[in-house]
C-alpha cells in the first residue's frame, strides 16, 4: 500500500508488537482486512506499523504514534494494551481532533478529557475460565487418545508475567477447580513473547516430566512452541487469541480449540459504528461472554476433538457466567503475593 | 518430585535436544580456534540460517535438500568472514559483530518482503527434518526414551563430534590446521600457505554454525522466528573457550549446558522463581569458565617453571 | 675435486627499511662438505640464508644448483629443491608429537587419513638412520631444547634436503648436547648431504666445519679451508674494524659506585641458566662495556638489572639499595633509564605519536603533571626542545612514532630515556640496525652522560662500540664474563675476539669489583 | 592533518557512502516509491521539531555508551559487560528514584551516580576474573549480560513491579526525579548535557590526564608500557571501571529522561551500538557525539521512512552493519593509501629541493 491514503476511511493500525503470533495483533490485522475486503479498498483501507515489542524498540512507540496524528490522514489510529497508554493520552490531548481507539487496557476517562478515545476491552478471564474448566475436565478423561487419565495435571504457558496473562492464570485455574477441586496446574514462563524455542522447551518439560497432558499457552509467538511441543509429545495444547487450529491445519488435531479475544470483530464493529456516526467516544466497553468479546471456538473440530459430555457441561458453566452466577475473579490489580498464594492452592 | 523429573529419561532427552544446536556452534568455534581465529560471527551465521533453512527447505520442498543448500550459505558467510580478516585485515572480533548485525536486520528485512510479518515465518511452508526412533535402542527400557526419538540432525550433531575430532587429529588438513593456529610461521616455514588453510576452517565454521541454526527453525521448530538463535553463538563460544577448543571438550561443556538449560525448564515445574532459574546456564558457564582458566593459568605457570 | 652443488651468485637483499643486509655476496658449496658461514651479529649470514631457503627474495643475484639457474620463490620450491633449513628460532608447533611435527605438510596417507603409525615408522627410522635418539611420539612442547632442535633437523632431513642450512643450531645447547650433534652432523655429511653451518664459536667451526666463508657488513670476506686458517685469523677477519671513529672523551673521574652487582644468577624461561654468578660493580662517571656475541646472557643481565625479571638470585644495589623486591616504576625512580633491545616491542608504541612515546618516563613527575592532569603546554615545550636536541626527523610531535625511520625512532627511544637526568644508564644495544650518522649522534650522548657522571653499562655485539666507548670492557661468555679490561685502548681486535668466540678464557678477573 | 589523517577520514566517508548506496539500492528493489523513501530517509529527520527532536534523545545513550566503550577499547580490553552496565544502570537508578528519600533537587543525580557505581561493578567482574583466572574477557563479559538481564528481571517482578499497571513494568518514577525535558515540543532531556560533558570528560581523561596516558599506551602496546613502570593490571581494572561507570550513568540518565517507568525485560543491544559509535569515532570520546548523531540521525530517517512508505526501518541496520566491515577493513583501498602517501612524498621532495 503507499503512504498516500485515497480511500474514504483510513484507519492506521500501531501496534508495539510484530505480526505473526498467530494470536492477539494478527487477530486486529485480520479484522481490518476482513472489513477492507467486505466494504472495498476505495470505502476502507488502512495501514499497518509493526513497531516491536522489544525493549529497546520502546522508545519509538510514542513518537512513532505522535508522527502518525502529525500526518492527519487517517481517520482513527488504532493502539491496544497497556503499554501505549502514556503515549495514547498524550496523543490524544495534543490532538483533539483526531479519533482513537484503544482495546485490551482500561482507559481512565475521570478527567473528562480525552473524548476522542473509544476503549473497549475483553473479558480474558472469562474465556480463560472456560478453558480451564475444559482441560480440568479433559485431563481425567480416560475415552480420549491422547489422556491419561489417572492423574489430574494440566499446564499454562505464560510469556511473561504481567497482570494480563495472570488473568487468563487467574480465570484458567479458578475454572479448572470448579470442576475438578484437586486438580494440579505447572505454571512455566518463556521470560519473552517470541522465544519459540524455549516455550517448546518449557512445554515439553511440562508433558513429559511434569505429567501434564493438557496445555494452555498464552505468550503470544513463544505459545506457539507449546502448540509444537503437543504435537511432538501427542498432548493437546489449547489455543489463544486467534482460531490457532484453523491456522495451523497440521497440528490441529492436537489443539482442541481456541480461546478468542475477539479484537479483530471488536473493531470492525467499532468502525462500522463510526463509519454510520454512532461510535461513541470518550467510553469504555468491556466485552464478556454476552457481548461476543470473547469466546472458544466452538466448530466442527471442536466438536470433534471434545467429547460430548464436556461440551454440555461447558456450556452451561457459560451460561452461569452470563447470568452472573458464577463471578470470574480477576488478576488486575492484584499483588504478587496474592497471584501467588492462587498459583500455591493448586500445586 | 523435581529429583524424579531430573532422574527421568525424558529430561535426558530434553538436554540432548537443548544441547543440539549449540554443538554444532561449538564445533564451529573450536574449528576456527584451531586456525587461530574467534568466529564470534556465529551467532549471525546461526541466525542467517535458521532463516534459509526454512526458505530452502520450503523452496526445495525438502528437509535434507534445504539443509544442504543452507550449509551452503553457511559457508559463504564464513567465506566472507575470512576475506576480510584475512585479506582486507578487519579485526575479527568488529568484522563478526558486523555480520551479527547484518544478520539481525537482514533476516527481519528479508522475512518481511516474503510473508509480510516481522515476527514468525509460520506462513512459510517449509519441510522440517524428521525426528526419527531408532529401530533396536527405541525398545532399550531407559536408554530408548533418552537416545531414539530425537531429531535427525540431534543424531548428526552427536556424530559430528566425531566427524570433527576425526577431522582434527587424524586428517591432513585437520593437523594444518592445528598446526597453522598454533604457530604460523612454523607452518609457513614448511611451505603451508596459512591463508589457505585460515580461509579452509573459517568457511568449515560456517558450515557447521549453519546446521546449527537449521536444527533451530526446521528440526527443533518447524519455522523461524526473529532472533531465535537468542545468544546461542555466544554460549557456544565459552562452551568451546571452555573445552580448550576441542570438539569432545566442546561436546561435554555443551552438553553440561543444555543440561542446565534442561535443568531450568524442569525447576520451573517447582513454581520457583523463574528468573533466577534461568540464569543457571550462565552462572555455570561463568563459573566454569573461570575455574577452566585458572587451572590452565597455573598449569602454564608450572610448564615455564619446569620447562 | 669435487664439484659446486650450489652457487649463490652476487646476491644482494636490501630490506624495506633500507637496511642492505647482503650486499654482493658469492657462495659455493662443494658436495658433501660441512661449509661454515661465520661472522659478526648483523653481517648478514641468516638473510642470505633465507633467500636461499625462498623467504626472502634479493634484489639482485643468481642462485644455481647443480650448475642450472633456479628461482626460489617460497620455502616450498626451495624443499622441493632439496634444500632444507634449521632457522636461527625454533619453527616447531609445540602440541604436537615429533612424528607430527615432521611430516607437517607432506603427510603418509591412508585413504583420506594421516597414516599416524606409518609417521611415527618413518619417524622412527629417520632417527635411527641418522642416529638421533628421539622418541617420537613424545609432544615437542615436553622435550628439551637440544632434542627440539634435533627435530628441527630431522624435519629437514624428511623433506629430502640434500643441503641443509643450520642457523646458529649450537646456540641454545649445552656442550653436552651440541657434542652429540657434531657425531651426527658427520654422519649426515658421511650420507652425501652438503651442510651450511653458521656458528660464531670458532672451535665448534674447527672441529667439523671443511670451509668457511666469512661475512661482514653483508660482504663476503673469502672462502677459506678451516684447516689451512686459524682461528685467531678467522676471529681477525670476522671482527677486524672497517671505520675507527674517534670521541673526545674527558679523561676518567670516577664517583661513588652506582650499580653493584653480586653473585647474580637468572634463569631463561626454559629454566637454562643465563647469566651464571655474576659480579661486577658500575661507578658514577665511567662507561661499563659489555660485549660478546648475542645470545651469552646479557639480555638476561639487562632484564634483570631493569626490573623485568625478578626470577634470579643474588643482590642487585643501585645506590646501596636492593632492587629484589622493587618493582620497575620504583627502579626507574632511582633514576635509572633503560635503552631496549628491541625498540619496536619494548622501546615505543607504534601507534601513539612522538609525544606521546616521549613522555612515558616523564608523565609522573610533578614539572610534567599534577595529580590527575598533565601539564601539557610544558610537555609540548618539552618534547619540541626534545626534538630539536635529539634531531628527530618529522613533521611535526604529533606524527606516529611507526611512521618514522629506523634511526629516528631510536633516537626518540634515547631521547626520552636521557632526558631524566639519569644517574645510571642500561644502554642495551643503542645504535643496532641504524645509519652511521645516527649511530654516532647517540653514542656522542652517551659519552656526554659519562663526562657529566652518569654511570654507564653499555651492552653492545658491535666491536667498533664498544671500543671506542668503554672506560672498562667486559666480555661476556656463556653467562659468565670470560675477560675484563681496565685498559681498553691497549687491548687488541684479535684478543677481544677470541674471549668473545670462547677461545680465550680468564680464570681470575681483576678490576671487576671495586674494593 | 597530514595525509594518513586525511585518508582516514575519505575512507570512512567512502565507508558510509557504499554501504547507504546499498541501501539504496535494497529500497529500488523493495520499494514501489522509492525516491520518496530515500528522501524520506535523508530528509525525514529535519521536517519537524519533534523529528529532530527524536534524533537528539536516541543521540543520548548512544554517546554514553560510545564513550564508555571508548575508554575500555583504548587500553584493549575487549569488555563487552557495558551493555549489562546499562541495564542494570536503569534498574538501580529506578530503584534508588522508588525508594530512597534524598532532596529534592539532588534526587536524579544521586540515582544516576549510584547507578554508575553499580555499572561498573558489572563489567569489573569480567576485568577481576582475567586478572586472576586469566579468563578471556570477551566471552565472561558476554554471558555477565545475561546474568544481569536475568538478575534485573528478578528484581522487577518481586521488587520494583507495579501490580496495577498492565506490563512487566516498575512503580512510576516521581515527576521530580525524571530528567525534564528542556526543548518544549520534544523530549530532549536534561541528559544530553549529562551525555556532552560525559564525552568531554572521556575526552579530557584519555588525552589530558596520567591516568588516560597510561589507559592508551597499555591499549597500544603493553610490554612498553610495563617497562615504562605502568602497573598495567592496574590500568586495564581501571578502564573497565570507567567504563562501566559510564554505562550505568547512561542507563540511569536513559530511564530517568526516557521513560516513566523500568521496563527493559530483555538486552537493549547498546552494547553493540557502542562498538559502532567508537568504531566511527576511532576511540575518541570527542568524536563519539558526532558519530552518535549520525546513528541517530540514520536510524530516525529509518523510521520515517518506514511510516511514510512501506520500507522496513531494517535496512539501516543492515547498513550499520556494512559500514563497521568497511571502516574498520584496513586494507580497504589501501592501494589508494599508498598511492597518496608516494605522491605526498614526492611533492615534499620536490618542495625541498626548490627550497634548497
Ligand atoms: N626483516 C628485517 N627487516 C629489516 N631489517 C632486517 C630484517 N632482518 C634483518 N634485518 C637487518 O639486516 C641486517 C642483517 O641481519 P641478519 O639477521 O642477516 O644478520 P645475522 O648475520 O644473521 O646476525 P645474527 O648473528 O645476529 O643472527 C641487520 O642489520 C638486521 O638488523
Ligand atoms: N610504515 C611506514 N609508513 C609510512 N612511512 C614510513 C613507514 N616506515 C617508514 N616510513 C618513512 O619512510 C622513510 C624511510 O624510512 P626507513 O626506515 O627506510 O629509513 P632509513 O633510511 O632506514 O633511515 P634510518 O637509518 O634512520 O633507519 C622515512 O622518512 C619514514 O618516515
Ligand atoms: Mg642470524
Ligand atoms: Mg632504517
Amino acid at each position: 500500500q503507499s503512504g498516500e491514503t485515497k480511500a474514504e476511511y483510513n484507519a492506521a493500525l500501531l501496534l508495539n508488537g510484530n505480526l505473526g503470533d498467530k494470536s492477539f495483533f494478527d487477530s486486529a490485522n485480520q479484522g481490518l482486512e476482513k472489513l477492507k475486503a467486505e466494504l472495498g479498498a476505495d470505502k476502507f483501507d488502512f495501514k499497518v506499523e509493526q513497531m516491536g515489542a522489544k525493549p529497546e524498540d520502546e522508545p519509538k512507540w510514542e513518537p512513532t504514534l505522535l508522527e502518525y496524528c502529525d500526518k492527519k490522514e487517517y481517520d482513527v489510529i488504532i493502539v491496544g494494551t497497556w503499554q501505549m497508554y502514556d503515549a495514547l493520552a498524550k496523543a490524544s490531548k495534543e490532538f483533539p481532533d483526531q479519533k482513537f481507539i484503544f482495546f485490551d487496557e482500561t482507559f481512565d476517562f475521570s478527567s473528562g478529557e480525552h473524548k476522542n478515545i473509544y476503549n473497549v476491552l475483553y473479558k480474558q478471564n472469562e474465556v480463560s475460565f472456560l478453558v480451564g474448566a475444559a482441560a480440568a475436565l479433559m485431563t481425567t478423561d480416560g475415552s480420549l487418545p491422547m489422556i491419561d487419565p489417572s492423574d489430574s495435571n494440566i499446564g499454562f504457558l505464560g510469556g511473561m508475567e504481567n497482570p494480563i496473562i495472570n488473568d487468563f492464570l487467574v480465570g484458567y485455574i479458578q475454572g479448572a477447580k470448579e470442576v475438578n477441586p484437586d486438580v494440579k496446574v505447572k505454571i512455566a514462563y518463556v521470560g519473552d513473547f517470541w522465544d519459540s524455542a524455549k516455550g517448546k522447551d518449557l512445554a515439553l518439560t511440562q508433558y513429559q516430566s511434569g505429567g501434564v497432558d493438557i496445555g494452555y499457552n498464552v505468550a503470544g509467538a513463544a505459545g506457539l512452541g507449546q502448540i509444537e511441543a503437543a504435537a511432538d509429545a501427542n498432548k493437546y495444547a489449547f489455543g489463544v487469541d486467534s482460531d490457532q487450529a484453523a491456522l495451523l491445519p497440521e497440528m490441529a488435531e492436537f489443539i482442541p480449540t481456541s480461546a478468542l479475544k475477539n479484537v479483530g470483530n471488536s473493531i470492525i464493529r467499532a468502525i462500522k459504528l463510526d463509519l454510520e456516526g454512532k461510535l461513541e467516544y470518550g467510553v469504555a466497553e468491556s466485552l464478556g461472554f454476552s457481548e461476543g468479546g470473547v469466546e472458544i471456538v466452538k466448530d466442527a473440530h471442536y466438536e470433534k476433538m471434545v467429547p460430548e459430555a464436556i461440551r454440555t457441561q461447558l456450556d452451561e458453566l457459560e451460561q452461569k457466567i452470563i447470568s452472573g452466577e458464577i463471578v470470574v475473579d480477576t488478576a488486575l490489580g492484584k499483588s504478587t503475593e496474592e497471584i501467588q498464594a492462587i498459583k500455591d492452592s493448586v500445586q | 518430585m523435581i529429583v524424579d523429573a531430573i532422574l527421568s529419561p525424558e529430561f535426558l532427552n530434553a538436554t540432548l535436544r537443548a544441547t543440539t544446536p549449540i554443538l554444532f556452534a561449538t564445533l564451529a568455534a573450536a574449528v576456527a580456534a584451531k586456525c587461530g581465529i574467534i568466529n564470534m560471527a556465529l551467532e549471525g551465521i546461526m541466525l542467517f540460517s535458521a532463516l534459509f533453512g526454512v526458505l530452502f527447505s520450503a523452496m526445495f520442498q525438502s528437509g535434507i535438500l534445504g539443509l544442504l543448500a543452507t550449509m551452503v550459505m553457511g559457508g559463504l558467510i564464513g567465506l566472507l568472514l575470512a576475506f576480510f580478516v584475512l585479506k582486507l585485515k578487519t579485526d575479527e572480533i568488529l568484522a563478526a559483530i558486523a555480520i551479527n548485525l547484518i544478520a539481525n536486520g537482514a533476516t527481519i528485512l528479508i522475512l518481511l518482503m516474503l510473508s509480510g510479518d516481522r515476527g514468525v515465518s509460520s506462513s512459510v511452508k517449509s519441510v522440517p527434518l524428521p525426528r526419527i526412533s531408532i529401530p533396536v535402542i527405541e525398545n532399550i527400557p531407559y536408554l530408548g526414551a533418552v537416545i531414539s526419538n530425537q531429531n535427525v540432525l540431534t543424531y548428526v550433531s552427536l556424530i559430528m563430534v566425531v566427524v570433527v575430532h576425526i577431522f582434527l587429529y587424524k586428517m591432513p588438513l585437520g593437523l594444518r590446521i592445528r598446526a597453522v593456529g598454533e604457530n604460523k610461521n612454523a607452518a609457513e616455514s614448511v611451505g603451508i600457505s596459512s591463508k589457505k588453510i585460515q580461509y579452509i576452517a573459517l568457511v568449515i565454521s560456517g558450515v557447521l554454525a549453519s546446521m546449527g541454526g537449521f536444527f533451530l527453525s526446521g528440526g527443533y521448530m518447524t519455522y523461524f522466528t526473529t532472533g531465535m538463535t537468542a545468544g546461542r553463538g555466544f554460549i557456544a563460544l565459552a562452551a568451546s573457550f571452555m573445552g580448550g577448543n576441542t570438539p569432545v571438550g566442546g561436546f561435554s561443556v555443551s552438553l553440561l549446558f543444555g543440561a542446565s538449560s534442561a535443568l531450568s525448564n524442569i525447576l520451573q515445574l517447582g513454581n520457583w522463581p523463574y528468573e533466577i532459574i534461568q540464569m543457571l546456564p550462565y552462572i555455570t558457564t561463568i563459573i566454569g569458565l573461570a575455574i577452566y582458566s585458572y587451572v590452565r593459568m597455573k598449569k602454564r605457570q608450572k610448564l615455564s617453571d619446569r620447562g | 675435486m669435487s664439484h659446486n652443488v650450489l652457487e649463490m651468485k652476487n646476491i644482494m637483499k636490501i630490506y624495506p627499511n633500507g637496511i642492505v643486509a647482503v650486499e654482493d655476496v658469492t657462495l659455493e658449496l662443494q658436495k658433501g662438505e660441512i661449509h661454515a658461514l661465520l661472522g659478526e651479529n648483523g653481517a648478514g649470514k641468516s638473510t642470505l640464508m633465507k633467500v636461499l631457503f625462498g623467504l626472502e627474495s634479493p634484489e639482485q643475484g643468481q642462485i644455481f644448483l647443480n650448475g642450472e639457474e633456479i628461482q626460489l620463490k617460497s620455502p616450498l620450491e626451495a624443499i622441493k629443491k632439496g634444500i632444507g633449513m634449521v632457522h636461527q628460532h625454533f619453527m616447531l608447533v609445540s602440541s604436537l608429537t615429533v612424528a607430527e611435527n615432521i611430516v607437517l605438510g607432506i603427510e603418509p596417507k591412508k585413504s583420506i587419513f594421516v597414516d599416524m603409525n606409518k609417521a611415527i615408522d618413518i619417524s622412527k627410522e629417520l632417527a635411527k638412520k641418522y642416529n638421533f635418539d628421539i622418541d617420537v611420539t613424545q609432544r615437542v612442547e615436553e622435550l628439551p631444547v637440544g632434542i627440539k632442535q634435533k627435530v628441527e633437523i630431522l624435519k629437514a632431513l624428511y623433506r629430502g634436503a640434500d643441503i641443509l642450512i643450520l642457523d646458529e643450531p649450537t646456540a641454545v645447547l649445552t656442550p653436552q648436547e651440541t657434542e652429540e650433534l657434531f657425531v651426527q652432523l658427520k654422519k649426515l655429511k658421511e650420507l652425501g648431504h652438503t651442510l651450511i653451518f653458521i656458528s660464531h664459536k670458532l672451535d665448534e667451526i674447527k672441529s667439523i666445519c671443511d670451509r668457511a666463508t666469512i661475512m661482514k657488513s653483508g660482504k663476503s670476506k673469502g672462502t677459506y679451508k678451516v684447516s689451512e686458517i686459524s682461528t685467531n685469523e678467522m676471529s681477525k677477519l670476522m671482527v677486524g674494524r672497517d671505520v675507527v671513529m674517534t670521541f673526545d672523551k674527558k679523561p676518567l673521574s670516577l664517583k661513588e659506585t652506582a650499580l653493584k652487582v653480586r653473585n647474580l644468577i637468572v634463569e631463561g624461561t626454559t629454566g637454562v641458566v643465563r647469566v651464571d654468578d655474576l659480579s661486577f660493580d658500575v661507578k658514577q662517571g665511567e662507561i661499563f662495556g659489555i660485549a660478546g656475541v648475542e645470545g651469552n646472557g646479557q639480555g638476561h643481565l639487562v632484564e634483570a638489572l631493569t626490573g623485568l625479571t625478578k626470577k634470579y638470585c643474588g643482590d642487585i644495589l643501585i645506590f646501596d639499595q636492593n632492587i629484589s623486591n622493587k618493582n620497575i616504576n620504583e627502579i626507574r625512580k632511582l633514576k635509572v633509564s633503560h635503552i631496549p633491545e628491541d625498540r619496536m616491542t619494548l622501546g615505543c608504541a607504534a601507534n601513539m605519536n612522538i609525544m606521546d612515546n616521549l613522555l612515558s618516563n616523564q608523565y609522573q613527575s610533578s614539572e610534567y603533571s599534577g595529580r590527575f592532569m598533565l601539564k601539557l603546554k610544558k610537555i609540548e615545550e618539552r618534547v619540541n626542545k626534545l626534538i630539536k636536541e635529539y634531531l628527530i626527523k618529522c613533521k611535526s610531535y604529533k606524527q606516529n612514532v611507526g611512521m618514522l625511520s629506523g634511526g629516528n625512532i631510536q633516537k626518540v627511544v634515547v631521547a626520552r630515556e636521557f632526558s631524566t637526568e639519569p644517574k645510571i644508564i642500561i644502554a642495551n644495544q643503542p645504535t643496532r640496525g641504524i645509519d652511521v650518522g645516527a649511530a654516532s649522534f647517540i653514542r656522542q650522548r652517551i659519552i656526554e652522560f659519562r663526562d657529566a657522571g652518569c654511570a654507564i653499562v653499555l651492552i653492545s655485539a658491535d666491536l667498533n662500540e664498544v671500543f671506542e666507548l668503554s672506560d672498562r670492557l667486559a666480555v661476556m661468555y656463556k653467562g659468565k664474563f670470560s675477560g675484563v679490561f681496565t685498559d681498553v685502548k691497549k687491548l687488541t681486535e684479535e684478543e677481544l675476539g677470541k674471549y668473545m668466540l670462547g677461545i680465550k678464557k680468564d680464570e681470575v678477573l681483576e678490576g671487576i669489583i671495586y674494593e | 592533518m597530514n595525509s594518513s589523517n586525511k585518508f582516514d577520514i575519505l575512507r570512512m566517508v567512502l565507508a558510509v557512502g557504499i554501504a547507504l548506496l546499498i541501501s539504496f539500492l535494497i529500497i529500488l528493489i523493495a520499494s514501489d516509491e522509492p525516491l520518496r523513501a530515500i528522501l524520506e530517509l535523508l530528509t525525514g529527520p529535519l521536517k519537524s521539531t519533534r523529528s529532530f527532536g527524536n534524533v537528539i534523545e536516541k543521540m543520548i545513550p548512544l554517546i554514553f555508551t560510545g564513550v564508555g566503550i571508548s575508554i575500555m577499547f583504548s587500553a584493549n580490553q575487549i569488555n563487552l559487560a557495558g551493555e549489562g552496565s546499562f541495564h542494570l544502570g536503569g534498574l538501580v537508578a529506578t530503584y534508588i528514584a522508588l525508594n530512597a528519600a534524598i532532596p529534592m533537587g539532588l534526587s536524579p543525580w544521586v540515582c544516576v551516580l549510584v547507578a554508575g557505581f553499580l555499572g561498573s561493578l558489572v563489567t569489573a567482574v569480567p576485568a577481576v576474573m582475567k586478572i586472576k583466572t586469566d579468563s578471556d574477557v570477551l566471552v565472561s563479559s558476554l554471558m555477565m549480560n545475561y546474568i544481569i538481564v536475568f538478575f534485573a528481571n528478578y528484581v522487577l517482578n518481586y521488587i520494583l513491579r507495579d501490580p496495577k499497571a498492565g506490563a512487566v513494568v516498575s512503580f512510576a518514577i516521581p515527576a521530580h526525579i525524571q530528567l525534564n525535558s528542556i526543548i518544549p515540543g520534544t523530549r530532549i532531556h536534561l541528559g544530553l548535557f549529562i551525555a556532552l560533558a560525559v564525552a568531554f570528560f572521556g575526552y579530557v581523561l584519555l588525552y589530558k590526564t596520567k591516568i588516560g596516558y597510561e589507559i592508551r599506551i597499555t591499549g597500544e602496546n603493553m610490554d612498553f608500557a610495563k617497562y615504562s613502570g605502568i602497573n598495567v593490571l592496574k590500568v586495564t581494572l581501571i578502564s573497565q571501571l570507567i567504563g562501566g561507570f559510564i554505562f550505568g550513568v547512561g542507563g540511569g540518565v536513559e530511564i530517568l529522561g526516557m521513560y516513566s517507568r523500568f521496563s527493559w525485560t530483555s538486552s537493549l543491544g547498546y552494547g553493540w551500538d557502542a562498538i559502532i559509535i567508537t568504531t566511527l569515532a576511532k576511540k575518541n570520546p570527542l568524536y563519539v557525539p558526532f558519530a552518535a548523531f549520525f546513528l541517530a540521525y540514520l536510524r530516525t530517517g529509518a523510521s520515517k521512512m518506514s511510516i511514510a512508505t512501506n520500507v522496513p526501518t531494517e535496512i539501516i541496520t543492515v547498513a550499520q552493519g556494512i559500514i563497521i566491515l568497511l571502516v574498520v577493513a584496513e586494507q580497504f583501498l589501501s592501494k589508494y593509501k599508498h598511492k597518496m602517501i608516494a605522491k605526498e612524498a614526492r611533492l615534499s621532495l620536490s618542495n625541498a629541493k626548490e627550497a634548497e
